[in-house]
Formats: C-alpha cells, structure tokens, sequence
C-alpha cells in the first residue's frame, strides 16, 4: 500500500492506462501547459507529449463532442471538465448523444470514454459553481456514472472506466484532491464498476454514502460509536450500475437507513436509493429509510450560510436516532 | 398573411409577401456551374453511368418511401432529401471510400450512397430487424459505420463537433483520412458550429465542414434565420471556404475532389456552402406556406437528375433507351426493397434492450 | 365548461395573458409564420403582432438566454422549446442562471418567465426525442415544473404559470395536443401551481400518474373497475413544488401505491414520490411503493419495441396488483 | 517547459518559448490609443478628476481585498480586475447611467464603477449581509441593479445571452437604452457568443459586446485557444467592430461614446474588443507560469491610472499635491470598508432561504 493523495491517485490511473494503450488520451481546460487546474494531471504533458495532453478552448460543447466522435473513431477520449457545473453546456453530447449513439444506430457504434472532473461543492464557490451532477446523469440510459470517495477506489475504478467500452461519467472532488489515503500497490489495480464496499460493519443502522458525504458520514459513525451506535457505512462507490444487493443485504442485517448524499433531494441519489429499500426490503424495515441532503436551495456564499447548508455529522446523528427511535 | 404593423417594433426579419412586384422569393442564389465537362474533370463514362443510377436511385427511393408512408406502412419522421442528391452523390464519387461522413436527420441519400442497400434502407424506415440499424433509429439514424457512413443524427448541429472529432481521430492516427460534416442551414445558427469552427481551426482537424444550404429550416427561409451569407462565417475563424452549385452533381465534385486533396495535404479545415433546394416539405406535415409554387418550381428547372441525364444524352454516352433501362433497373431494386422491408420480422421484443452497452450482460436499472 | 384540445387550451392561456399585459411575448422555433411546428401559438402572430411573436433561429442557448435577460429587465417571457429534448442544449440557462441569479445577487433580480414546449415521447421519434425531462429540472432548487394531462388542467396552470414571478418550466405532451376535454370557461381561469387533483376517487390503491401517463392510469383504472378494484388516481399536475398533502392523505385511506411516470426509473419523479411515502406514512403501508416508468433503456424507433418501451396499462395493473396482493 | 517532439502530431498550438531570441511575447497587441485631449472628447477637468478617483479606488478596493484574502478574512475565488480599470471606467463615463451593464466574474470594478459602494463591496467579498449581494453571491457576483448593473456571471460565456436579453427588453419597450455585455477573451469561444450575435444582429438589438481581451484565459494565452484576431468574429456576422486600447481610458470613453450613440440610433449590435492586461494571476492561486515576468512589466508601463495621472499633472489640471490628496481619501474610504465588512454581521442563518423565489411563504422540497 503506498500513501497517495486523490489527485496522485487520479493521476497514475490515467497514466497508467495511457502507458498500456497508445489510444487513450486527455483533453480539457488547462490539463496540458498548465499542468491541470487543480494538477490532477500534473507531468502528463512531458511525458506524453502535445499529441496526447491537449489544452482546450472553454467550449465544453465542442470538445466534448470532439471527444464523442474521436471515440466513435476509434480512440479513448479522457475528456476532463474542469467542473461538472461546467459540463451543462456540454449536457447534449452526453446525453443525447454519448448515451445513444450505439443504441440508435443499431449497435454499430462504440463510445469507450470517460467524461472526468470535480463535481458537487468545494467551499464557498457560490450558486454556480457547487452543485452535484450524479444524480442527474444517473438517471439517464447508457451512461455509467462513478463518484468515489477515497484514493483506493478512485484509482482501481478511473482504471476500469477508462477501459470500459461505454461512456463513463467518473466524478471527483475538488475539496478531496489533496486528501490521503492508501492505495493497493497490486500491478494493474482494477475495481469492477458497479461494486460498493462496506466502508464499516455495524449492526444498528445502515448509512449509504459516496462522494464526500462519505466522510462526513464516516465523522457521525465514529460520534455515534461512542454512543453505543454500531453504524455499517455502504459506499457504493459507482452510482450506476448500482450494488443494490449489497445495500439489500445490509438493511436485512440493519433494518434501518440513512442516505447522506450532497445533491439535492428531489429525485436524487437519495430518492432512488429510499425507494427501493422500501421496494426490495418492505419486510424488513424498521423504520422509515431517512436523507440527510442539501436543502432544496442553492449554494451560499457566505461562510455561515454555507456550513449550514452542506450536509453536516450532526444532520446524519439525528437522522441516525431518528429511525432508531433514540429522540 | 400576417398582420403588417409597420410602425411597430420588429425583432425577427418577415417572410414572403415583401418581394418586389412579380420576383419570386428565391431560397438560396445558385452560383454558377461548372464549366468543365467529365473528362477534364477525370470522370470516366462509367463514373457517369454510375453517379446518374446513384442519383436517381435516391430519388426513387424516397418516392416509394413516401407512399408506404402515407400507406400506413411506417411511422415517425420522414424527412426527404429530394432535390439535393447531387450533394451526397458529387461528395461520395469525390471522397476515399474510407474518409468519414456524417450527417443529420435527411439522411436517406447519404446512407445510399454510401452503401446501405436500398433493402436495409427501406427495412430501417419500417423499423425492421432487417433494417441498417436493426429497426431501432429509423429515418433518422440510417447509418453503415463499416464504410465510414457514422450516421444520422436528429439533434439540429449535435452531430458538428462529433464530425470534428471523426477528424481528430484520422489526424491522431495519421491514417490518411478525412472527415467530412453535412449540416443544413438552420444547423448554422447552434454554437456547437462555432465552437467546433474554432477547435478545427485552431487544432488543424482535417474535416471539410458543409452546409447543404437548402433555403428553409423547416418553415423559416435562410435569410430570416441567420445573417450574411453562410460562407462568411469562414472569415471570423480564418478558415478556407467556397460556395457550391448544389444542382449539379460535377460543381459538388469538382469542389470536393480539390477540396478533399487540400485537406488532407495540410490538415486544416473548410467551410463549404453547398446551395441547394429541398423539394419537398421539411418533414411529411408541412404545410409549406412559407414558400410558393413558382419558387419550388424555379428549382425544379435546374434539376440535379435531369440535368446529367441531359449531359449523357447530349454526349451520346447514354441513349434514351438505355437510361430508361437503367431506371427501370433502379425501380425494380427500389420496389425489391419495398417487399423486403414489408416481409421482414420486426426486431425481437427482448432487442428492446440490446444495442444498449458493448457487455454482453449488461446492467439495466429498474 | 367548452371543450377544447389541449392546444387549444394552451393557446388560450397564452392568448389571454398576452391580453392582459403588455409585457408577455412570445418566442421560439416556427411560432409566429409557421403558426407553431404543432400548431399551439395559431393565430397568435396575427393578433398581437411581430413584436410579440417572435421566431428564433435554431439556437435554444442564445434564446433562452435572450429570454432570461429579457425577463431580469421587465418582460414576461414564454420561451417555446420545440421540445424539451432540445433543450438540453439551453440547460446552462435554465440550470445555472434562470434558477441561480435572483439568489446570488441577494434577491435584485427577478425571472418572470415561462418555458414552455411538449415533453417526452411522442411516438416512433427514436432515441433523441423521447425523453422526460420534469424529473431532472425539479431536482434543481429554484425553478417550478409543471406537467398537466388534460386541457382544463393546462389552461389555468398554464396562465399561472405566466403570471408567475419565477422561472417556470411548463410541460406539454406533442402526443396530446389534439386530446380533447372539458375547459372551465371562468373568466381569468386559474389553478394555483402547487395543487395536486384527486382525478378519481377510490379505496383500494392510489395511484400517482401526470401528463400522459394520467391516461395510461385511466385506462387500468377501468379495467381495474371491472374486477372490483377500486383505484384512486392523483394527478399532482404540479411536480414541483409538489402537492405531498393530498398523496399522503390518500395512501392513509388506500394503504398502497403506484407511480405511473413516463421518466425513466433511476433517481425519477417515481422515486421521490416512493421515498416521500414510505417517509411520511410507513405506518399506513401494506404495501411497498411500486412503480412503472419506462425501461432503463433508449427510445427504440420500431413499432413493437416502442410499444414495448412505453408504460402500459397492462403494467399498471399488473403493478396494482401486486401492491394489493392479488397475484 | 513541456517536451517538444517536433516531429509529434499536434493539435492545441504551444506557450512560451517558441519568441524568436530575446523577443518578449506579448498576450495581446495594444493599437495605439486616441489623441484627442479632453476637450475634444467633451470631458470636462471635473471629469477627468473623478475619472482618475473611481479608477484609483477600483485599484486599492482590489488591492486591499487581496490582502484580507490572504490574511484569510474571506474565501472562494478572487479574480482581481487590476489593469484593467480603464475599460470599467471609459465605459461608464461613456454611457448613460440607466444604460445596462452586465459582465462576468472579475467585476469588483465594474460593481464598484456602477455604484456598488466600497463598503458594500468589501462586505460582499466577506460574506456579510451587509454586502451588495446580502452575501449571497461573493466576489464573482457583485450587483446593483437599481444603477442598471446587472451583475457578475461565473458560467464562462453564460452571460452573454443574457446581456442580449437586456437589450431586448430595451427595443421592446423602446425606452431608449441600451445595453453592454463584457467578457473575457475566453468567453469567446463558447457557442453562446454565436448565437447572441446571430440574434442579436438579425433582431437588431441594441447591445455593444465587449471582448476584454486581456491576453490570457486563466493560463492559456489567446492566441492559443482562439484563431485569429477576436475582433474579426464580426466579419461572419456583418456586425460593426472596433478594436480599442483598454490601457487608455480616453479611448475607451471615446469609442464607447460613438458607438453607443450609433446602438442607440440604430439599434444594431457592436463587438468591440478592448486589449487591456491583467497583472494579477487568474485567481488567488495561480503561479502564472505561462507568461515571463518581462511581459508583465512592459504591460504595467502602459498603467490606465498612471497615464491619466500624468496627463493630469502635464495639462496643469492637479498637481502632485492634489494628487495625493485624492489618493488618501481614496485609501481611507477603502480603508473604512475594510473595516466596515470585518464589522458587520453575518447572515443570519434563516437568511439560507429567502431570496430563493418572490413569493413569501416559498415552498421548498424536503
Ligand atoms: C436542437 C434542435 N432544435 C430543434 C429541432 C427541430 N428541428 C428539426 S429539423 C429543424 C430544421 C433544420 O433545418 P436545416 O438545418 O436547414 O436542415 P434541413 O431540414 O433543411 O435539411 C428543426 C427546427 C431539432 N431537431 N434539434
Ligand atoms: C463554462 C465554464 N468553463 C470553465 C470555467 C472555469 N474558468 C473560469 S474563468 C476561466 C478563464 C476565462 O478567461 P477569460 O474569459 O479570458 O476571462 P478573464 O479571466 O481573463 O477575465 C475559466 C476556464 C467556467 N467558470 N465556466
Ligand atoms: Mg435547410
Ligand atoms: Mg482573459
């Protein structure tokens, strides 16, 4: 296991991969001369050259597309974003066309790429620049969406995406690049997309997390353990597919949940996740499946307003005793 | 008509009814053919045989399309391409087999040429198994991706940077090819045009961008719905640029063939405005008000089909008898593919979910 | 009461609030010469003019954001997408500043506007015409969604919707347009954004279904009749802000669910309704929520797949009698 | 610097290091500014005062917020407008004050230009109620809307549209004024532009579109994501087009002043592309190693401040005294807003939800 932070950890899987397969390249803003906005992609120009590491103009539309038909074409697009707030203007290549292509055309056409970059909020950013895109994309056909929340996962499944012969939609964090955590040294490291973990095992209560809010439910379990609460934390890592019978398997043991999830609630990540414990676990609930979200609000500026905006330990707590019925 | 207040505030430009005494509207402003004839052009007689059969086979295929159509026989769009053949057949003799065209929605004569068989055509319209993507795109998405035909696609101008980058592939690969990108006039006015313009440009894409300027987006004449004439907008990027004869089949190839060269030599970008004129009403429930008879029929006088039928009668390559036998060969295939796509299966009711991802077992949520 | 198609509904909503303020105008692709691409703003250019029915190119980023500046300075815009599939290339307007300006400039700014243009499939149009959008922009704070299934539903929801001081996303169905019903013929007729309408009245399961897929809950209804199941079918109209009173009261009395939704399932409107139920009345469930949306798939183009593709009564049914166990 | 394989397929063109010896290069050419003196330009010596004063506090409001930034008083982005005072100041002098401006997220001048005060600006940078924006929007979305500055935008290119939109809504009600919308030499290239001048010049509306080409979008130099000279994006447009010195504020006053008369007559878009420099980074975290340290300095001798400082010291309009008398006034009202936000009160935390919709009881999901 070495140490990596995110970013590094983005980093030698895009390397890695453009080293095995001569067809995979990065394009976006500022990834070549300025070694990447938050250098993620740091070194890869000087080591694979102009022809591979390639600056963009801010038109997410066009590279975006530049991307689709480079894959339709035969090579592996990594096309970065510099944030997924920014991908909007480039939502009709991937959802009217990324997604559809192969199907539209009978399955004549492939699209093996990744559409990268930071998603959700990183601070006080304002209204434009915070909001979390998984759930959206998600809920689209044909697209495969990741969102991770550590290093180790982040490598071995950037790894699997840039491999996949889909279109995938692999999710970071800005406020995450410079966290540390270990990362498998194994040669070749690869996670199978659509595989969550049990990020901790615990009997009481099941919290589904991903993305950031992993961490913040990860700070209410360690809280919630000292009272006596034994939380199993599910990071599904992949949004979708998603590892339903992991999260199924949990709530039997459970019988209870919270979705901590940074989107917005309606018909987030969070819906779809409460509905189907209901539909597929009725039997076994003890207790209402409960969010904690962000409100249905944009993003603030102001510090305070921010801080009580993003979802926080102490909403997850509550939620927590909420459906164990300890308030 | 619409009411004319002319005192008031206008935004958008008006449509028929302001011309001049007696002019008739005129869609778009054919530049002048070319002069040279086959030979010069390096077209042999038989190239012209077969650009003739190809034309005409396009025609005769969007005709029967339309009577199955209205016969119940299909539904969906049906957007025609009659009236333009000479553009996908002139750019197709031009090309490599293997550089990479794309289109939009009226794609019917490019996927014919460009080697769907009228069979899987007809099947595709019907939405057969058959079809050439297996009944699921329809008119639409006619497509035959082993010969670099990448398809239709039904977003106006979401198909311009993906034809970029078919391009950004043949450069990465230095394999020799190019793209080439079909888009009609109102696809002019999406910034996906100038944000790929400006890529192309700037990253030297071997793509040859074309706007089959046929006058109207679908009620709204070229004039009404985008400034200056459409070549010009080559000049904000630099780019190299023409304005074609879209009636006449040489025009296109010759402009084509030198363009084509030029591309692939120096890895640049054009521009090409390929004037044209659709025959027909935008999609099958076009009421066609925004145009008159005596403009349709203006462009009708310059027709493509009959205008190199007219050529290989007045060369003695053809006679009368064998073009006619050639158009009867043309609508035996035509008719053949008719009663194909008719016998045909429709897909499989669990194909609903094939074509979706490369697995084999594939993930779907429910 | 007079009966009207559904266009025609819409058009009198339009007409009338264009006659009441100077201020409303409308804009979009083939509205004013062409009479509308399907015929909804009819006669609309003769009557007030080309200052106020204006045709665009096709160019759905710049006139929407014509329209959000237009609105920011004193207009009343209608924004007409020719359909909502479209308009995924104007989601920056719509998602980062039609529903973000008033907010981060500290409430100085104000969008009194309307976009407005059909909705979902419509028949053999393939797999970039097809799509539900309501799910994905309700999931945005900041913006109201409205998606109606009947003509008298649509003209005073429609007419609010333009008097509205906010953005407003008003959807239609091209598939319903020529549908015909019962219009109120109250002068100013208007139906207030956020009211849900209990469209039938029964004790055995609720079912929540809007737009068309109200129809297709209609028909199982009948069926459903007949074999002595009685269905009680909300139609929220309002999909945000979200009429969850009057659903929840009706799962109090029915016990059992379920969501009709012509948006695809994963993170959908069917999702949230489910959460918000097993949230708000597990108590009152004998049942899990279950739902019938389209597959997660493409829209197919050949007949028997679209058939297929789209939800159906028979599913409807089938779902109703799994939620009262009669299967 | 990055590897240069010459013989490598490229596509995006290359930073520094390719000026022949010794050249210094250069993000973008200043034309030679106006040599009218006040007088012919009709600006008055009160004029001229007040000119120097609003860029002077544009400069040291910035200059202060940077250092509050790094005393860690405040966070999010900071994009410093430094350099480029004339064009805020030119334009606003030049336009009447109902006139709309609207401009992306480097808009502390332009805020303070329009009436935002220092106080309510710094207090917006720290994230009080107190600020412009209650708060809610940050250094990227100053605004004051009842001086008809419309705000900062941070979506690149997003804006431009809307700036569009204001303009409409001015022809609509023919009220006599227009409107102006200013972007970054990056923003050009998004497809918005396109289609906002397509529009705008088939609709007519009155709108002048201002490029700051400031050399630089974040690290990438202009000439390395856009082809050609900006200002010629107007040629496939037929949009009427001005290139102006924005180190000058005579010549951004002078041709703002001319062209918005011609908008204002007869209502039809300009693009103008002002060539300023910004001196800081992009953001607070740039380490700004696409440009030398030489260019930076050969763009600071051509300082706005400095250059009407001494046309006001050489044409006996103040002198040195006067000079620093403005100056301290200038850096004690700066001072005083400092103050001022570091005092005032965060937003109270029910403040979260309003300014979501106009309603008073707003509906929000749960
Ligand atoms: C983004 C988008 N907007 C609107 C439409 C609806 N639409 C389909 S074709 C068309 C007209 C396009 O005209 P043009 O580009 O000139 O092509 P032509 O039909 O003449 O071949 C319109 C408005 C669409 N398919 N996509
Ligand atoms: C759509 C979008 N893409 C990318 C960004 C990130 N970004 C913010 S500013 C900027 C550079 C813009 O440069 P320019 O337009 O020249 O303005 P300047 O900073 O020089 O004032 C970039 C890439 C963004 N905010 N929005
Ligand atoms: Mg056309
Ligand atoms: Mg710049």
């Amino acid at each position: 296991m070495a140490e990596l932070q995110f970013r590094e950890a983005i980093r030698e899987a895009i390397d890695e991969e453009m080293g095995r397969d001569e067809k995979v390249f990065l394009m976006g803003e500022e990834v070549a001369e300025y070694n990447g906005a938050y250098k993620v992609s740091e070194g890869l120009l000087d080591k694979y050259g102009f022809k591979r590491v390639i600056d963009t103009p801010i038109s997410e539309l066009g590279f975006a597309g530049i991307g689709v038909g480079a894959a339709m074409n035969g090579l592996r697009p990594i096309v970065e974003f510099m944030t997924f707030n920014f991908a909007v203007l480039a939502a009709d290549q991937i959802i009217n066309h990324a997604s559809k292509a192969r199907y539209m055309t009978g399955g004549q056409i492939t699209i093996p790429m990744v559409f990268r970059g930071p998603n959700a909020s990183a601070g006080q950013l304002g209204a434009t620049h915070s909001v979390a895109f998984d759930s959206m994309y998600a809920h689209f056909p044909g697209l495969k969406v990741i969102y991770t929340s550590e290093p180790d996962d982040a490598k071995g499944l950037l790894k699997s995406a840039i491999r996949d012969d889909n279109p995938v939609l692999f999710m970071e964090s800005e406020q995450m690049y410079g966290l540390k955590g270990e990362v498998s040294e194994e040669d070749d490291y690869i996670i199978p997309i659509g595989k969550g973990k049990i990020k901790r095992e615990g009997s009481d209560v099941t919290i589904v997390a991903h993305g950031k809010m992993y961490h913040v439910a990860k700070q209410a379990a360690a809280q919630l353990e000292k009272d006596g609460v034994e939380t199993e934390i599910i990071d599904p890592r992949t949004v979708k597919p998603l590892d339903l019978p992991m999260i199924i398997d949990s709530i039997k043991k459970t019988n209870r949940c919270v979705v901590v999830d940074e989107a917005h609630p309606f018909a987030g990540f969070s819906a779809e996740i409460g509905f189907l414990i209901q539909r597929e676990a009725f039997d076994y609930l003890d207790a209402p499946v409960q969010r904690v979200t962000l409100p249905d609000v944009n993003a603030p500026f102001a510090k305070n307003l921010f801080d009580a905006w993003l979802p926080s330990p102490k909403q997850v707590i509550d939620a927590v005793n909420q459906v164990t019925y300890r308030n | 008509m619409a009411k004319k207040n002319t005192d008031e505030v206008r935004f958008a430009p008006t449509g028929i009814g302001d011309e001049k005494d007696g002019a008739v509207q005129k869609g778009v402003d054919l530049p002048s053919a070319t002069r040279k004839k086959h030979k010069s052009l390096g077209l042999s007689e038989d190239d012209l045989k077969s650009m003739f059969k190809q034309m005409y086979l396009q025609r005769r295929f969007e005709e029967r399309a339309m009577q199955q159509y209205q016969k119940g026989k299909f539904g969906g769009f049906l957007h025609l391409y009659i009236g333009q053949e000479a553009v996908s057949t002139g750019t197709v003799f031009a090309l490599n087999d293997d550089d990479d065209i794309i289109t939009a929605y009226r794609d019917h004569g490019w996927g014919i040429c460009r080697g769907v068989t009228p069979k899987e055509g007809m099947a595709e319209l019907f939405g057969k198994v058959t079809g050439c993507s297996k009944g699921k795109g329809g008119s639409m998405h006619f497509a035959k991706t082993e010969n670099h035909f990448w398809g239709g696609y039904g977003i106006v101008g979401g198909h311009i940077p993906i034809g970029g980058g078919l391009g950004f592939a043949n450069k990465y690969e230095q394999n020799g090819r190019i793209a080439a990108c079909f888009f009609g006039d109102g696809a002019v006015d999406q910034g996906s045009l100038h944000e790929t313009f400006n890529i192309s440009k700037l990253w030297g894409l071997p793509v040859i961008y074309v706007v089959e300027n046929n006058g109207y987006s679908m009620g709204t004449a070229a004039k009404r719905h985008t400034v200056e004439d459409i070549v010009d907008r080559a000049k904000g990027y630099g780019m190299k640029s023409a304005v074609v004869n879209g009636m006449d089949v040489f025009s296109v190839y010759e402009t084509m063939k030198e363009v084509a060269e030029d591309v692939r030599e120096n890895s640049e970008p054009w521009l090409l405005e390929i004037r044209t004129y659709r025959y027909r009403g935008h999609s099958m429930s076009d009421p066609q008000k925004y145009r008159t008879k005596e403009e349709l029929e203006t462009y009708q006088k310059n027709d493509p089909i009959e205008r190199i039928k007219r050529y290989l009668l007045g060369n003695d390559i053809l006679n009368e008898e064998e073009i006619e036998e050639i158009e009867n060969k043309v609508e035996q295939v035509v008719l053949d593919a008719v009663e194909f796509a008719d016998a045909s299966d429709f897909p499989d009711e669990a194909e609903l979910y094939d074509d979706m991802f490369v697995e084999d077992d594939p993930y779907f949520h429910n």
